[in-house]
């Protein structure tokens, strides 16, 4: 979408100059897996702020393990991850999110014995954030200020996924990571996720969005990168795509 | 093609065997001793070190066998031959029946089922000190300490008959560790779902394993009351569930001869620590704590290892 | 292909709290057919052949295998009866050599003569032959896939469930992979859940189209490829 | 005595049981609830407390309430710093890998015994009380101090849930114990909620200790009884839940009181039974008997 692209901003000053576009997470050629596999190949990507990034892939091609790799849960072998000028691969991985990455992980992950207050508390502070953040992100997704003090592990199954993504914006994130947000969810509710998605778009959020729906990877993402075998076998812009595209029957198999 | 590990445990039963004649006498009774706790430490090293079941209530199993054989030879005049079976059944029968519960458990539950179930019959011990005469315990005269004419508070018979034990249990354990049921136990070990995703019941192959533990744990209980004399609550107590866990982590724990290393070096150690100060138990603190940070493997384990394929022949 | 039902599941019901996993599915495996199992992630695939081998105790419904009901067996005694499984997330045991990695399912049929040969048969017929005294864990990924497939064929199963067992293969890899698919058939029965389409295109005699833990859709390759609701399903939209 | 005065003495001494172990039973509940590491040294820190508090006693003999104050905040202290360095040094390089960190705690059980065992003899020591005054009830007169015992050891719970349901450093410890990799995500330094979660559980050992050793003497074995009950009410209340662990402990303290005071019962036939149960509890309701049974 964006056809500029400036060279990558050195720090905070020169970032205030360059406005949308500049290119916020950079993946560099990484290497990581579990143990003796290997899952990652010198991986390379790189997201801009107000980007939609999204990675589709079959089953086992890496996907979330580059997420994994991206929060620092997992150690790399080689190559390195760069946000907003800083290298961040060589964090602890608690540090990670306090440079201001927010993760919804997959299967959604809630604390679910705490409340949703609790939960979207836990996000808030990662970077300090307090009543104004929250109050945004409530505005966000009102269903969840209704229902405050239930315990979240009750909610239905949109309304957790509500509360990964209200969750991780708590963080005020420059780079938000979805972990297939939409898996198991009523078309209703997919549309409310891609709204959301593009919503944020507009705050100048860098998203990388794992999507195995096509018809959602199309109409949210900027561009579309395929993985495979632990790599980003092409990148494609998403208004350059169709649903038909060859790319999708080769990469991901529909 | 020649039976390596065979082999080289026949060499160490040969070296055993030949210092019954070079060992000066207070190292020839020790090292009598620590070939009967061996073959306790070899059958915990068969619920553990094999099949992965962490128990801290072996000391159950090898009391029961010390006061199966204990009791109904100072109590009911049973012959030495006869008691020392007592024992054995007793060891196993109860490892069976505390497998049957336990085993319904897994991990750290199971840790602490065990647990109870050995401090209960500690406390039982106590309870029934008519009998059992508790803390103080059974001390077993001379001329009850017979089996088959072979009189077992002789020294030297007692070394012998000590070897002989060990022996079996030692070559037993070599062969079961290569048969396709020894497979088995370790397949329990490492991934139980995927096991039983090959058609074994987890269950039922952990109840055999920890019976037959049960059954070593028992025979060396057995022979320890009639070859040293005594049965006393201490051996009950939880220490001596944890001592067989210290011997196979230190020795090996997988291995057929860990257990064997791992009691000689500890016994050994205790006994030098008790010259130096009163709190020899820090010993086992240390080791302890030194073995599960810088040598989880033991001592033939990383041996093993170190020479890879050559390991796994000669050291199963 | 051969028409007797090997395996017949009915009105099958597995929930996980407020996720129905699986909800009311009937399913009909015809004796000696490749049959795939698609559908989006999160459709209960793997929750479903978990209830085919009893991994996963089934809530509601029954199971016959062979005419038998097995709905209540624990999943040992499955696999003794002929249903194999073979694990999504490679579970070989690593520091057991591979030889005694599929010894372990051979010994099990209680084969103890012949226990040596037909374990480098079962090797040798996915090409590992020459690694027997490797230990399992130092194989490469694409290895482990394949020992766990000589672990599934050497139960010598009636029905041999693969769950994904072409994640993480090389392109040529998932040639071999195919050959020796079809090999297994008719002798045996294949019921496999894949994400790749070709492969699920070349090889599958029906396919089964699971979403939200239904049944969508049940057919041949080609009817499934022209299915607007399976279509509806993968690239989204209303069916 | 009649029955009447009997039951409220063995009431009274059962909940100063109850209070002791509670205090101690929280203490293993919260490593284990939130750390997953079954803490065999636990009653180690127990005695640790206790004997620190005999040495504190010493140096103001003539002012045992000065001693006792001083105690408090020593002994915990001192204990919390062994245990979080038992931790970095040890259980964290371990991974908290739960056999490899059960024979560890095993081995600084035996460390932790010794070393008392060297440095303050194997001897039982007494400690006076902080005050001595007796509340003179209808039928006879009872220890002031051991219904402070029961009033502290109330306080201190309560502040101990206060600090989990409503600070900040409690709900970090809540999110950590549901999903320590979430938990990560989220910017929370789990080795740091380790390390404090460690000390913690060891401090609410020693502190309970620090109120004990007056009643009873401080002796470089005492830890094995608080072990052993510690686990029998983590057990009975359901594994790292705090409401059923206090529970659990009224429970089991209470009937102490009962079997020890009122009722001419053998104590090791009732500690045999109890053990029995504890096991039997495990087996067939591995939740606890006051826990959530989970899917």
């Amino acid at each position: 979408m964006p056809p500029f692209r400036p060279p990558i901003s050195g720090g905070r000053h020169e970032r205030a100059l360059v406005a949308m576009g500049a290119v916020m997470l950079r993946v560099s050629a990484i290497h990581a897996g579990y143990g003796p596999v290997q899952v990652l190949n010198g991986l390379t990507l790189e997201v801009s702020e107000g980007e939609v990034l999204c990675l589709m892939g079959r089953n086992g091609a890496g996907k979330t393990t580059l997420l994994r790799a991206i929060m620092g849960l997992i150690p790399l072998t080689g190559g390195e991850v760069m946000l907003d000028g800083e290298v961040i691969s060589t964090l602890p991985a608690h540090e990670v999110p306090k440079r201001g990455v927010g993760l919804v992980p997959q299967g959604r992950r809630l604390f679910g014995d705490l409340t949703v207050a609790e939960n979207l508390e836990v996000g808030l502070m990662t970077r300090g954030r307090g009543a104004r953040v929250r109050d945004h992100v409530l505005t966000l997704f009102p269903r969840l200020r209704e229902r405050l003090s239930q315990v979240s592990r009750t909610l239905s199954g949109g309304e957790q996924q509500m509360l990964a993504i209200a969750r991780a914006l708590c963080l005020e994130p420059k780079v938000l990571l979805l972990d297939e947000p939409t898996e198991g969810l009523q078309p209703s509710m997919i549309a409310l996720i891609r709204d959301t998605v593009r919503d944020l778009k507009a705050t100048g959020v860098a998203t990388i969005l794992i999507e195995q729906r096509v018809d959602v990877a199309l109409s949210v993402a900027d561009r579309i990168g395929f993985v495979s075998a632990g790599a980003v076998a092409e990148v494609a812009e998403a208004a350059a795509l169709t649903a038909t595209a060859p790319q999708f029957q080769t990469y991901v198999g529909v | 093609m020649t039976d390596r590990a065979l082999l080289s445990h026949l060499g160490l039963l040969a070296v055993l065997f030949a210092a019954h004649w070079l060992l000066p006498a207070y190292h020839h009774d020790a090292v009598a001793k620590v070939l009967v706790l061996s073959v306790y430490a070899m059958g915990y090293n068969i619920a553990f070190g094999y099949t992965g079941m962490l128990s801290l209530g072996h000391a159950l199993f090898f009391a029961a066998g010390l006061y199966g054989a204990a009791m109904p030879l100072t109590l009911w005049g049973w012959t030495g031959g006869t008691a020392l079976a007592a024992g054995l059944v007793a060891g196993t029968a109860m490892a069976a029946a505390v497998g049957l519960l336990a085993l319904r458990t897994r991990g750290v539950s199971f840790m602490i089922v065990t647990l109870m179930f050995a401090q209960a019959f500690y406390l039982t011990i106590l309870y029934l000190g008519r009998w059992t005469r508790g803390d103080e315990g059974i001390v077993i005269a001379q001329p009850l300490r017979q089996v088959a004419g072979f009189d077992l508070s002789n020294g030297a018979t007692r070394y012998l008959a000590a070897l002989l034990l060990f022996a079996l249990a030692l070559l037993l354990c070599l062969r079961l560790v290569r048969a396709p049921f020894g497979r088995v136990m370790v397949a329990m070990r490492e991934n139980e779902e995927r096991a039983r995703m090959l058609g074994y019941n987890p269950f039922t192959v952990k109840l055999a394993a920890l019976t037959l533990s049960g059954l070593y744990s028992g025979a060396a209980g057995a022979a320890y009351a009639l070859m040293f004399g005594y049965a006393g609550a201490s051996l009950a107590g939880v220490q001596y569930s944890i001592l067989p866990m210290l011997w196979v982590l230190l020795g090996g724990a997988g291995t057929v001869a860990g257990p064997f290393l791992g009691c000689l070096l500890m016994f050994y150690l205790i006994d030098y620590a008790s010259a130096l100060t009163s709190a020899t138990l820090l010993v086992v603190g240390v080791a302890l704590v030194a073995l599960v940070l810088f040598a989880p493997k033991g001592a033939l384990g990383a041996l093993r290892e170190r020479l890879g394929k050559e390991g796994r022949i000669w050291l199963p | 292909m051969a028409s007797l039902t090997l395996l017949e599941a009915r009105g099958l019901v597995r929930h996980f709290g407020g996720l129905k996993a699986v909800d009311g599915v009937d399913f009909d495996l015809a004796e000696g057919e490749i049959h795939a199992l698609i559908g989006p992630n999160g459709a209960g695939k793997t929750t479903f052949v978990s209830l085919l081998s009893g991994r996963t105790p089934v809530q509601s419904g029954t199971i016959r295998f062979e005419g038998r009901d097995i709905t209540r067996l624990p999943a040992h005694v499955r696999v003794r009866q002929g249903i194999a499984y073979t694990f999504q997330i490679t579970q070989v045991f690593a520091n057991l050599t591979v030889f005694d990695n599929v010894a372990l399912a051979v010994q099990g049929r209680g084969a103890s003569k012949r226990l040596a040969r037909e374990t480098r048969a079962a090797l040798d017929r996915v090409g590992l032959g020459d690694r027997a005294d490797d230990v399992a864990g130092t194989l490469s990924y694409g290895h482990q896939r394949l020992l766990e497939i000589a672990m599934g064929l050497a139960l010598n199963p009636r029905l041999l469930i693969l769950d994904e067992p072409t994640q993480g293969l090389a392109i040529g890899e998932i040639e071999a992979f195919k050959r020796l698919i079809e090999g297994l058939v008719p002798e045996r029965t294949v019921l496999l859940i894949e994400h790749n389409m070709d492969v699920v295109m070349d090889l599958a005699h029906r396919i089964t189209v699971l979403n939200f833990g239904q049944v969508l859709a049940t057919g041949t390759p080609e009817a499934i490829r022209a299915n607007a609701a399976v279509q509806a399903a993968y690239l989204g939209g209303q069916a | 005595m009649d029955f009447g005065p009997l039951l409220l003495l063995a009431i009274l001494e059962g909940t100063v049981t109850a209070a002791v172990l509670a205090l101690t039973a929280v203490g293993l509940s919260l490593t284990f609830g939130i750390m997953r590491v079954v803490n065999v040294a636990h009653g180690e820190f127990f005695m640790l407390g206790a004997v620190l508090a005999w040495f504190v006693s010493q140096w103001f003999p003539d002012a045992p309430l000065l001693a006792f104050l001083l105690a408090m905040v020593i002994c915990p202290l001192v204990v919390a710093g062994v245990a979080v360095l038992a931790d970095v040094l040890i259980l964290k390089r371990l991974n908290y890998e739960p056999e490899a960190t059960i024979v560890a705690t095993i081995g600084l059980l035996y460390i932790f015994q010794q070393a008392a065992l060297s440095f303050f003899g194997p001897n039982a020591r007494p400690v006076a009380p902080p005050f001595n005054f007796r509340v003179q009830l209808p039928w006879f007169g009872y220890s002031g101090y051991k219904l402070f015992v029961i009033l502290a050891a109330g306080v201190l719970l309560l502040l101990v849930w206060l600090l989990i349901a409503r600070t900040k450093i409690g709900l970090v410890m809540r999110a950590t114990q549901i999903d320590r990799t979430t938990a990560r995500a989220f910017g929370i330094n789990v080795d740091r909620v380790y390390a404090m979660t460690f000390g913690i559980g060891a401090g609410l050992a020693a502190i309970a200790a620090v109120l004990v050793v007056p009643i009873q003497q401080a002796h470089y074995l005492m830890g094995g009884d608080p072990l052993l009950l510690s686990f029998i009410v983590v057990i009975l209340g359901g594994l790292g839940t705090l409401r059923g662990t206090l529970i659990a402990a009224l429970l089991i303290g209470l009937l102490d009181g009962l079997l020890s005071t009122a009722f001419f019962f053998p104590p090791t036939f009732a500690k045999i039974m109890a053990t029995l149960l504890v096991a039997l509890v495990l087996v067939f309701r591995p939740e606890g008997l006051f826990g959530r049974r989970t899917a």
